[in-house]
């Protein structure tokens, strides 16, 4: 039985008191999705600033639980900077880490999550670092949090699509 | 809390046998009991609800309607008898006035899509307020897109009750006045008779939900008057899968069928159709069966014990809850909704100094307390209370004190936990 | 009777192993063993069934989606991995592909009234077939009414097949071709793939009811490649309140949101909602829960006896009916629908004579053995084959030589009673 | 136990066999009406011919089982010739008959029936005579089977609410 100290690392408490990049970019230029977790509610507003296929600037604002709220904030230090390809597959190793599967739980116990039958490998390459991100491991551990880790990754994705259309 | 509450009635249910009834309360988790406070999303079945779904399953199962054999008509006089039942626990004039849907939201879209597609025009005024579950929303707002229908809200006011200062405007010409007999979140029972008044008053439909009303309160939809009222199984000790709407048989008549296909047709051509009488007009396909018996089973229980009898209890509870969190906690924690526990159910939906409620309600799962954290499917109410997530507690007849203490002791070690 | 029959395959199936899953099989009717042959109507559930939704009440029910705690996320987990279990049952790419409603009716309804009304315009040709369920006609008599569709019907021919020789005109221009996979009257086993390869080659969504094919045929909806596929719980081993509709995840995005409120979105505001994810998009307010698992229990159960199996055996018996019929009544008898059992099921309409089905049955009734009397819910092919009712016995997975010798016996009783 | 010989009395079988007052009528003038029952697929036709408030001429086509064709033989042959004060009077003392609680059965147990919870008095006035009618009263014995006896009379009813109006 997992313990509340798997889930709330010191660095996710860190993180949700002392969110960063918090606020908003003015759009356009910056891309401006929302997303939503309907479980919880959790409201996330990304603020995007692509520029030579490069993040130039990200903002986040909304509400939400601390594993939400973290990960979002941990989400933008770790893209700020980083070419698109770069982000990508930061986010596919993120995810891959938040994938229920690779915790080897009886597919039929995946929730109300990503959920395919045949879920590709879930892309986690040898040489993507994580870094503070890892601290958000423990939440597979409570699979309904999930969702709530990977609010911040998913909208982030859909502002990337926006963005690039 | 600073209001002088009504005096309490003396509450007369033995909870300790209640308790037994539920087989899942005996359930650990985590090594501790289960401490279910989370009935306002859905109630737990009394073992009696469970066994007549069984034994329906083991000696009587087949379909209804069109058997022409015993078992069948055991089947149909389940279904049929079960009507009567939940006619009878409701205080409708008659069983034709009970159609089974699947939930309470099968109910209100078929309020809104039935009825509604056939009578309103663009710019016709519908009204509802701001304490709707989704489900009596939703529906409305695709009206709005398809038809153009104009949607007015009756506005909450600070202490969680329907601000009913400007009713006679928000209703003036209104073609249908739709709203929660209780919030399912701040627990607010609002007054129906009243709004019913003023709905026909303005020529207007009356339509309740009843969702968190029926399970809680003795309920008479003829006195209320209204044209409609929706009500859902899985929250009154009944299984899922089976929801009420009741409706005057004025206005059944006046609704054209909504889901079609089998059991609910008189007649079928290759060029048309001819719906059935009522309820059965309004169910179509191989109807909710079991679950139709499990809801029978589940009025027959709650009617066994009194529907007085549980609200008084949830009345005594709810008072003991709302003193004993502002004792312990005092401005750490608010409380949404009325302060007078005559004035409400028992939902206790509150948040606690800058604890995400997702944070406290993990905290309470340690220790076996279910509790539920979210905008709980009324997102416009949740604005007006300006949060994006409460948590909520809420009682139902098996909940007793050791289940309040149980709660408070999991907020002060949400409290430890998030070192405060 | 006459054409030269495929070989039957091989029956694998411990029919009498298989009996004593099923705990209303003990039943006695009347002083007599109960012979249920009914089951294209509704079949009867395996304890596994029974004792999966008991264990799920008694031990995890709570609200799915929504819950912080360890019971609502069982419940969740319940729920999500009985729609794995469903997805893989019938060959899905994706549980996405998975829309739980309440029956098949519902997914019928889902698919003419959410997808019909946001893609057909007036003239638009929707071609069914004459052998259709209300279910599969009555929601498209409705968008004649809306909306001016023109509703075109492949013919039945005299062996009560599908009569395809007018198809390429028939399926011209159309927008929709949905048809059963297997007929509850004829037991008709028809052409899936060729008729979904005829639909997209004229540019239309191909639409299968496969409600009576699903619970007796090993199915494979990729291979079909059809749009849409619905199929009901009730008749495969599950319980009442639970129907399937799957589609493609590209006709899924392409259909907007049809019943409407809590569950079904990501967002709410006072002007509008956005929907979920599929396949909770389709899936308003509390799902049966209870109902999914039970449903997941049954296919599992099916998937345990393995289809190929269940099918070879009810092929075998079809045989042994049809010839036991047709040597002890001759001309006395006549069975509608293919005459070999490797192109149907084992569903039997029959006339007797000149007594009225339900006369017949009524005397079957007195000696335990239950056969449905009537038009099933298809009257046009009622209509087609010259008849306003016939009497069908339908054989499924529990059912053995002996049942169809108990309705041969009741048929000689009924010829007795009514003196001929 | 009920036996079938409740059900299909002589008098009822005789009636299915050589149905009285089988056939059409042009309409207008008379009054055409189809009843269905659902359950079991009987369909009836009515044409009903009325003059001075008097049942000039009945006729009854379609298809059906023995009980409901034998009990529309019954009712053409009752109500031919009568006032329409006497066939509603008729018409209410049968559906007494035919009324699951006046057998005392469970009010719960009463089926697709007429189903009201404050069932009316069923109405059997003290001089309203049956007659052949009776045979019909073992029916009650098989909830199932009332449809089909009452789906004459109620479609009979309908001829009349329409021919009135
Ligand atoms: C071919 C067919 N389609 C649809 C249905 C409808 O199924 P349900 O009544 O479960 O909605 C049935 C069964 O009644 C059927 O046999
Ligand atoms: C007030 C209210 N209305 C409607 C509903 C919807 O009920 P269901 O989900 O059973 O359709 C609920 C519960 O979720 C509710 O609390």
């Amino acid at each position: 039985m997992p313990g509340l100290e798997d889930l709330y690392r010191e660095i996710i408490l860190d993180h949700y008191r002392n969110p960063r990049n918090r606020g908003e970019l003015p759009s356009p230029p910056a891309t401006r999705v929302e997303g939503f977790n309907p479980l919880c509610g959790d409201e996330i507003v990304i603020y995007l600033d692509v520029e030579d296929d490069r993040v130039k600037d990200v903002r986040i604002s909304g509400q939400g639980c601390s594993i939400s709220q973290s990960s979002a904030s941990m989400m933008s230090s770790a893209v700020k900077g980083r070419t698109l390809d770069e982000v990508r597959a930061l986010s596919r190793a993120f995810k891959g880490m938040m994938s229920i599967h690779e915790q080897s739980l009886d597919a039929d116990a995946s929730g109300n999550g990503d959920s395919d039958i045949d879920d590709e490998a879930d892309g986690t390459g040898p040489d993507v670092k994580l870094g503070d991100l890892e601290a958000l491991r423990g939440v597979v551990k409570f699979p309904v949090r999930i969702k709530c880790a990977t609010l911040a990754w998913n909208t982030l994705l859909q502002a990337l699509d926006e963005q690039s259309s | 809390m600073t209001a002088t509450p009504a005096p309490i009635p003396t509450d007369t249910l033995d909870v300790e046998r209640v308790k037994k009834d539920f087989p899942i309360l005996d359930r650990e988790v985590r090594g501790r009991r289960l401490v279910y406070l989370d009935s306002a999303n859905t109630s737990q079945k009394p073992r009696a609800v469970l066994d007549a779904m069984q034994a329906y399953y083991e000696r009587s199962n087949a379909n209804v309607h069109r058997g022409t054999y015993l078992i069948a008509e055991e089947a149909t006089a389940a279904l049929e008898g079960a009507r009567g039942k939940v006619a009878r626990f409701v205080g409708a004039r008659s069983q034709r006035e009970i159609v089974f849907t699947k939930n309470a939201t099968e109910a209100l879209n078929l309020v809104a899509k039935a009825w509604g597609r056939a009578h309103l025009r663009p710019g016709d005024p519908v009204v509802i307020t701001e304490l709707e579950h989704h489900a009596n929303i939703v529906p409305w707002h695709q009206l709005v897109d398809e038809i153009g229908i104009e949607l007015r809200w009756i506005p909450v006011d600070a202490g969680g009750h329907l601000d009913l200062s400007a009713l006679d405007r928000l209703v003036d010409g209104a073609r249908v006045v739709s709203f929660a007999a209780m919030s399912n979140v701040l627990g607010t029972i609002t007054p129906v008779e009243r709004l019913v008044q003023a709905a026909h008053g303005a020529g207007a439909v009356a339509v309740v939900d009843a969702s968190q009303y029926v399970p809680h309160l003795p309920t008479d939809v003829t006195a209320w008057g209204a044209d409609f009222v929706a009500f859902t199984g899985h929250k009154m000790c009944g299984p899922t899968g089976i929801g009420v709407l009741w409706g005057t048989e004025a206005i059944l008549d006046a609704t054209p069928p909504f889901l079609t296909g089998g059991e609910m047709i008189l007649n079928v051509t290759k060029t048309g159709f001819t719906p059935n009488e009522l309820p059965w007009k309004f169910e179509a396909g191989t109807p909710p069966i079991a679950e139709a018996v499990g809801l029978g089973a589940a009025v027959d229980y709650l009617g066994g014990l009194g529907m007085e009898a549980v609200r008084a209890h949830e009345h005594a509870l709810t008072a003991y809850a709302l003193t004993t969190l502002g004792e312990r906690f005092g401005d750490d924690i608010t409380i949404h909704g009325p302060a007078d526990p005559a004035e409400r159910g028992g939902v206790l939906s509150f948040s606690y100094r800058d604890v995400h409620p997702h944070d406290l309600t993990q905290v309470f799962d340690e220790r076996g307390v279910c509790v539920r954290a979210g905008h709980h499917c009324a997102k416009p109410l949740l604005r007006e209370l300006g949060e994006a997530a409460t948590a909520r507690a809420s009682l139902y007849l098996y909940n007793d004190e050791a289940d309040v203490d149980a709660l408070a002791d999991a907020i002060d070690a949400a409290s430890d936990f998030f070192s405060f």
